[in-house]
């Protein structure tokens, strides 16, 4: 028994000596240059991954997990992301949001306001009954009247919408509108299996979710994976793998890790510190491209009077080194925004940006007045990057003389005070999905948010979204970009990026600014 | 005289080292015990009677505990000289030993079968149940009805776990059996019982036995030859009438006779020793007990005496009976 | 001479096994009674801290976008509008009847929700706790055996080490070292016994740094009492009068400390559970407090309670095995017989 | 405390050992003991750089340089820089006094309102004595973890609700060891002797129980230190804590998870600095515990 002991005590020795060495073995190197770690032979199939990833099972990492997948009860991009590959919607939109055809074999307009959609006549929801008109008319009414979905169908008439016959529905708009086909190609517009969500009830729908799309949800276990496996019956073309795993892992340096020992083959938001390790990884392939997110700095000057002068917020963004943030914050992962809205809406109008003038801020501050001494408040969420953002913001403008104070306030809050115009400052993000730019404006049109209360203004923004015409549109939002971009009562920092870690075995993948590229073509080489 | 005894001590002497000093405990101690005799070693606490014991059964604990010299020879062998292993086979077999708080003697989470038949067991190539068999006789033989063979140790009072531990030492059938003052910590009426008992088992078994006490009632009852013990030195040595009837004695032990209060005569207060016992860690240059000896001579003071033999077997350490013997 | 039965022998053999009286089951169902008030006393202070919570759950689950209207529908829906005490009453009056109400956020009934985690945390929380057990008693015997050795002065400073060490920090560095550099083992994960090992040590190893303390001084304490030095005197080896009489007497302080860790491992390791990524109670409080998932709160810290309470109540129970002495406390009657006898026992001899 | 009275004096009527105080006496055991002394100093080191950090560090706590971040340790920067180019050791310096005052604070807070209840359940027992344990059961039964983020949610994140949250999460960890000791102090004679002479019970608590039961709070609340500086060190690893760009270990530790793969010196010496505050408060505990209680001596 003694020798055993003394044996137990020498290994439990030697761990702690390692545990205790192990940072100096990837000790890193000088600024910028991250050192190169030997992830040993670098052979495809790691020796202790889980079940070594079979040809016939694609393992995905997210860094969040969704609530539900029923597309109308939800407003977060993993579920709609996870959402595409069950439920089936009438259009689709590509990488360049290209719109093509998918349920809908045929559609006219009749008038400005009635969208005649015709649809493919083989389609089986998994449960095996036979996909109608009448799930295309429930999926729509109910798109309207659920309180997550209402907003983005706020254009569609949904009691007018009605069946023509068995496979052809006449879609009504309350006024012309065009982003319609956009609308029914994005996350909200899945075609639900009108008796499954009678039957199951709304929840259970949600966690189990009967589509027609190429993968059938087989288990759920929350908090830590979601399994989908083919739809062998499927009308589209067939997945060429059977099971597709997406795991939820929270922590960033877990993902990365994930996806360079194998234990996945594809990982969500690689964390920018990441990225250069895992280009010089051979068994991975990094792709990223500009994100549909721009973070920005939103004021509210209509409650709060401390900023209530446009000249001090016009100096508070000239004293923004925006190069310096993207270097620093986002490690040069990132384009310095030119206006409001991300680059990949397609009314996207080059407005700015405003240049890098400390010494111009500090004359704009004198001549304004300002009581540099009064605090200003920025709130802020707990997040890695957000905070750098503040921490470095927060220090550029106290450089101008300003008193800045940084409040930490947990998301829970933000998101309520946020909506109620309580926030005096914050630095938040707004995410164009679709290409639509309309929820950069979303929050402008009403006045309790505290973005503006420029009666006129918020008209302009109400009147833009109904203009069928595309130049005269982009001509109007441009302006409307000029016009808030001259307020600042919205600093724009900075488009992030989104940034997928692929195994080298895995070929298919294509990168998509909303982050919810489709995993159906994906093959393994 | 040396294959009689089958137990001879020669100079032991054994010191605790702690921090604040050296603790002589006993110094160079000399006895030796024939089969089947008692033999009694008497003094106030401290004297070191327990510290002998213990270096008998070589459990003297070792940090800070040290035995620096002297032999004991049992059965022919030097017990010091022994390995552990050989050690462990002679403890609780050939020696075994009775402590003197029986309150905290026995392990209070096992039963009393178990702490009986362990040692059995341990010695004896027996099956459980034959251990089992043995420990219920011993418990018998003790005075407690086997029934109670599965009872705990806080079942039992004062008295009755004395006897179990009695039971445990005499188990094995030890050829000598150490008591520590058995009796000290229980109440007069149970004291009776257990010498009686251990008396009545010492003829039994015909076991040899080295009591300690500082009960000299007890001592006479029981006891075959008698050491008197003074500050980790044996100052009177001798057979049990040398040191009861004898006319020559040991100040100390005059002292300590003196000090018993004696139920035929009727004086009112009894004649202490005045002083306390020297400090094991500054003891005095010469006689351990000068300070405090009424008869102190100059050379006392500075000449520690030797063992003077004042008739056969009757030896007393004091200057006194140095001359005659000269 | 001797009379005793065979059966009679079996059942002494193993006194605890034996129908466990009717003394023991009363005090267990009165302990099981008092889980009431704590019970009461969790919800209550959970429910008052909840309400105080700034933030809006029902805007948390709409999320920006949605109107003040459609806001305060929800908020009628889920009954967020009632004055405290209706809510609290109500809660009450559900729970009752089992119903710990549906999760805000999954819509799932948290019944389910927690106890389809809860078998991980309980896993989790037995590995830990055996790896904390295994190392720290073994580590607090020798070097209680050993005392004031190098083995004892080593083994104390890690064990201090083990408490100061913070659980996150052991964690990233056992990843980077075993499944980062050497790649033995998964990062991340608990779907095999793989993926068990690192979590079990991070958070094992901390807590046998207590364990080991625990250990130590209350073997010191044993060491020193008369009934070792009776065993050695009976020729008895050294390892077994450590192992067989003073690990047995020492056992009552460890096993409550064991008892309070595996208790607390109830309430999941939040932060262990958070590197792992492993689907525990733990994470899945943390997430719910930040969303203001109430339902799923109340619900989670009301089963981490009962089970904290359960597992004390274990750990007493546990200690009537160990001890005799303890085990008499409910046995009561019996205890007086045996008095009976033993006068008569005296009397006789 | 009962001092073990040497049976039989030294043959000369002993010279009266100079009474020393109580305080001298564990002085002097505690010196003894070179770990406990070493956790000591450790500990006044520390405290003593925190205090002049404004002169010691080399950089302000919040000077971003942007042309220097992840700089790995070098002479300039004796601990590297961070991913915004600050200082890391100017960092752990201002850092330090926030740490080292939530271990402090929330120890205090733990001590004064969990030594008060242990106390006065303790003391007066019977009825008062069940309801306040029922009580610290509950507090008990809730994970501190969970205790200390609702709290925080609750009263909002920053510096001052930190340290209630840490503070409160550990009241039924002392209100129980001042319980259990005052309950076995209550039995001694010396308590009844005192309530024989007519002394009042506020007297009593104050003379006799409390300084007896305060050998079992020193040590859990020297431990305690330890304990609260990593819970909050836990509590910014979950989001909560203090504000930045207010530097705190816990809160440097936990931003620097995301680069210690490619720069580890932003976790490692943030760690270190928690580990050996910790180490130290430990030792010393350890250091008390033993002095304190005379049976241990060597």
């Amino acid at each position: 028994m003694k020798k055993k002991v003394r044996i137990l005590a020498l290994v439990l020795g030697t761990l702690m000596l390692l545990s205790a060495c192990a940072p100096s073995q990837s000790q890193g190197g000088g600024q910028g240059t991250p050192a190169p770690v030997s992830t040993g032979n670098g052979s495809a199939a790691p020796t202790a991954a889980p079940s070594a990833s079979a040809k016939d099972e694609l393992i995905v990492a997210v860094s969040t997990e969704p609530s539900s997948l029923d597309p109308h009860n939800v407003n977060m991009v993993t579920a709609f992301m996870i959402g595409q590959h069950v439920i089936d919607r009438l259009f689709v939109a590509d990488a360049d949001y290209n719109i093509t055809p998918s349920l809908a074999e045929e559609y006219e307009w009749l008038d400005d306001t009635t969208l005649q959609v015709k649809i493919r006549e083989d389609v089986d929801f998994s449960n095996g009954q036979h996909m109608t008109a009448d799930d295309v008319v429930y999926s729509i009414q109910r798109a309207c009247s659920m309180s997550q979905s209402a907003a983005t169908f706020d254009y569609f008439d949904g009691p007018n919408t009605a069946k023509v016959d068995e496979y052809t529905v006449n879609i009504k708009l309350k006024a012309p509108y065009p982003n319609a086909l956009r609308v029914l190609a994005g996350g909200r517009g899945g075609i639900v299996c009108k008796s499954a969500i009678e039957e199951m009830g709304e929840d259970a729908y949600g966690r189990a979710p009967v589509g027609s799309g190429a993968f059938i949800v087989t288990n759920w276990s929350s908090g830590d994976r979601i399994e989908l496996t083919r739809n062998d019956n499927y009308w589209g073309a067939k997945p060429a793998y059977k099971d597709l795993t997406f795991r939820i892992i929270t922590e960033n340096a877990s993902r990365t890790i994930e996806i360079e020992t194998g234990g996945v083959d594809i990982a969500w938001d690689i964390g920018s510190d990441d990225v250069a390790r895992l280009e010089d990884d051979p068994n991975v392939n990094v792709v990223r491209g500009a994100s549909s997110t721009m973070n920005h700095i939103v004021i509210n000057s209509v409650n709060f009077d401390t900023l209530k002068d446009p000249k001090v917020r016009q100096a508070m963004h000239m004293a923004l080194d925006m190069d310096a943030i993207v270097a620093v914050a986002f490690k040069g992962y990132a384009t310095v925004a030119e206006s409001l809205s991300p680059n990949s809406t397609t009314e996207f109008a080059k407005v700015g940006p405003t240049a890098f003038d400390p010494e111009g801020a500090k004359a704009l501050i004198a001549e304004s007045g300002f009581d540099t001494s009064t605090p200003i408040v920025l709130q802020i969420y707990k997040n890695q990057q957000i905070q750098s953002m503040a921490e470095i913001i927060a220090n550029m403008w106290t450089a101008v003389g300003l008193n800045v104070q940084i409040e930490v306030v947990d998301r829970a809050t933000m998101v309520t005070n946020n909506s109620s115009g309580k926030t005096p400052m914050c630095i938040t993000s707004v995410t164009c999905s679709d290409g639509n730019i309309e929820s950069v404006f979303r929050q402008w049109e009403k006045p309790e948010t505290g973005f503006t209360d420029d009666e006129a203004l918020i008209a302009a923004i109400k009147a833009a979204k109904g203009i069928m015409d595309d130049a005269e549109r982009k001509a109007a939002y441009a302006d409307l970009q000029q016009q808030c971009w001259d307020l600042n009562t919205v600093i724009p920092i900075a488009t992030g990026e989104n940034i997928f870690g692929v195994r080298s075995n895995v070929q298919g993948f294509v990168f998509h600014p909303d982050k919810t590229p489709n995993l159906t073509g994906i093959t393994f080489g | 005289m040396s294959e009689k005894n089958f137990l001879e001590v020669k100079d032991l002497t054994i010191h605790y080292e702690t921090d604040g000093g050296v603790v002589e405990a006993v110094n160079g101690v000399s006895f030796s015990l024939a089969q089947g005799e008692t033999l009694g070693l008497v003094g106030e606490t401290g004297a070191g009677k327990t510290t002998i014991a213990l270096g008998i059964m070589n459990l003297v604990p070792n940090p800070p505990g040290k035995i620096k010299a002297g032999e004991i020879v049992f059965e022919g062998e030097d017990l010091l000289k022994k390995k552990p292993k050989e050690m462990r086979r002679i403890r609780g077999d050939k020696i075994s030993m009775i402590f003197q708080d029986p309150m905290t003697a026995l392990n209070p989470v096992k039963t009393v079968a178990d702490q009986i038949s362990e040692v059995i067991r341990l010695h004896q190539k027996l099956s459980r149940a034959d251990a089992l068999r043995k420990a219920c006789e011993m418990l018998e033989l003790v005075g407690i009805s086997a029934e109670r063979i599965n009872d705990y140790p806080h079942q039992f009072s004062g008295g009755m776990k004395q006897r179990v531990v009695i039971a445990i030492a005499l188990a094995c059938n030890p050829s000598l059996l150490i008591a520590d003052e058995p009796t000290t910590a229980l109440d007069v009426t149970i004291q009776a019982q257990v010498i009686e008992m251990m008396g009545r088992l010492k003829e039994e078994l015909k076991t040899s036995m080295i009591l300690i006490t500082h009960d000299l009632g007890v001592v006479a009852e029981m006891c075959d030859k008698v050491a008197i013990m003074y500050a980790g030195e044996v100052v009177e040595y001798g057979a049990l009438e040398d040191i009861y009837e004898g006319e020559h004695h040991h100040p100390y032990t005059v002292g300590l006779f003196g000090a018993i209060p004696d139920l035929d005569k009727d004086t009112d207060r009894l004649t202490p020793i005045d002083g306390l016992m020297p400090d094991p860690m500054a003891l005095p240059q010469g006689c351990n007990f000068c300070p405090r000896c009424p008869h102190r001579r100059p050379e006392c003071e500075t000449l520690p005496p030797k063992p003077h033999e004042v008739s056969p077997g009757h030896t007393i350490r004091c200057h006194l009976f140095g001359k005659e013997e000269a | 001479m001797y009379t005793y039965s065979e059966g009679k022998e079996w059942a002494a053999r193993f006194p605890g096994c034996g129908p466990l009286n009717r003394a023991m089951l009363k005090y267990i169902g009165k302990r099981l009674l008092m889980l009431v008030p704590v019970i009461l006393g969790v919800t209550l202070i959970i429910f008052i801290m909840l309400a105080l919570t700034p933030g809006d759950p029902a805007r948390q689950i709409l999320g920006g976008e949605a109107t003040e209207e459609q806001v305060e529908e929800l908020r009628e829906e889920l009954g967020l509008n009632d004055p405290l005490p209706v809510r609290y009453v109500r809660y009450i009056w559900d729970m009752l009847h089992g119903d710990l109400g549906t999760s805000y956020s999954s819509k799932q009934p948290v019944t389910k929700e927690l106890l389809e985690r809860f078998p991980t945390t309980l896993l989790l929380s037995i590995l830990c706790t055996v790896v904390g057990a295994i190392i720290g008693i073994i580590f607090g015997i020798v070097s209680a055996v050993k005392q004031y050795t190098i083995f004892d002065n080593v083994s104390r400073v890690l064990a201090l080490a083990g408490i100061s060490i913070p659980s996150f920090w052991l964690g990233l560095m056992l990843i980077i070292v075993f499944s980062v550099n050497l790649k033995w083992l998964p990062s991340s994960g608990f779907y095999g016994p793989e993926y068990w090992i690192l979590p079990a040590i991070t958070v094992g190893l901390v807590q046998a740094a207590t364990v080991m303390r625990q250990t130590r001084s209350a073997m010191l304490d044993v060491v020193r009492q008369d009934y070792i030095r009776t065993a050695k005197a009976k020729g008895q080896t050294e390892l077994k009068v450590v192992m067989g009489h003073a690990l047995p007497n020492a056992l009552i302080p460890i096993i409550t400390v064991l008892g309070m860790q595996f208790g607390h491992g109830l309430g999941g390791a939040v932060i262990s559970e958070q590197i792992f990524a492993i689907p525990g109670i733990g994470k899945l409080m943390v997430d719910s407090i930040t969303a203001r998932d109430y339902p799923v709160v109340q619900g989670g810290v009301l089963m981490i309670a009962i089970s904290f309470t359960v597992v004390n109540l274990l750990v007493d129970i546990l200690y009537a095995f160990i001890d005799p002495r303890i085990k008499a406390l409910y046995v009561g009657k019996k205890a007086k017989s045996s008095k009976k006898e033993e006068v008569k026992g005296a009397a006789a001899s | 405390m009962k001092t073990a009275v040497k049976t039989g004096g030294a043959a000369a009527p002993a010279p009266a050992a100079k009474k020393k105080s109580q305080f001298q006496e564990v002085w002097g055991r505690f010196k003894k003991n070179h770990l406990a002394l070493f956790g000591m100093l450790l500990i006044l080191l520390m405290i003593l750089m925190v205090i002049f950090s404004p002169i010691i560090a080399p950089y302000g706590f919040d000077e971003q340089n942007y042309y220097e971040i992840f700089a790995s340790p070098s002479l300039q920067h004796l601990c590297g820089t961070d991913n915004l180019g600050r200082d890391v050791f100017s960092r752990l310096l201002y850092g330090g006094r926030v740490s080292l005052t939530i271990g402090i604070i929330s120890v205090g807070i733990g001590l004064l309102c969990g030594g008060l209840i242990g106390a006065l359940a303790g003391y007066y027992g019977g009825k008062l004595d069940n309801t306040l344990m029922r009580f610290i059961d509950i507090l008990m039964a809730i994970p501190s973890v969970i205790l200390a983020i609702s709290i925080c949610a609750a009263l909002g994140p920053g510096l001052v609700n930190t340290m209630i949250a840490v503070g409160v999460a550990s009241i039924p960890n002392y209100a129980r060891i001042l319980r259990s000791s005052i309950l076995s102090i209550k039995q001694q004679e010396y308590v009844e002797a005192a309530r024989a002479i007519g002394a009042s019970n506020s007297r009593i608590i104050s003379k006799h129980i409390v300084p007896n039961s305060l050998s079992g709070l020193i040590v859990q609340a020297s431990m305690g230190v330890g304990r609260a500086i990593i819970s909050a060190a836990s509590m910014s690893f979950i989001g909560l804590g203090i504000a930045p760009p207010n530097p705190e270990w816990g809160a440097m530790l936990s931003a620097g998870r995301t680069y210690f793969r490619d720069y580890p010196h932003m976790v490692l010496f943030p760690g270190i600095a928690i580990f050996l505050a910790v180490l130290s408060m430990n030792l010393i505990g350890d250091g008390l515990r033993d002095a304190l209680d005379p049976r241990l001596k060597r």
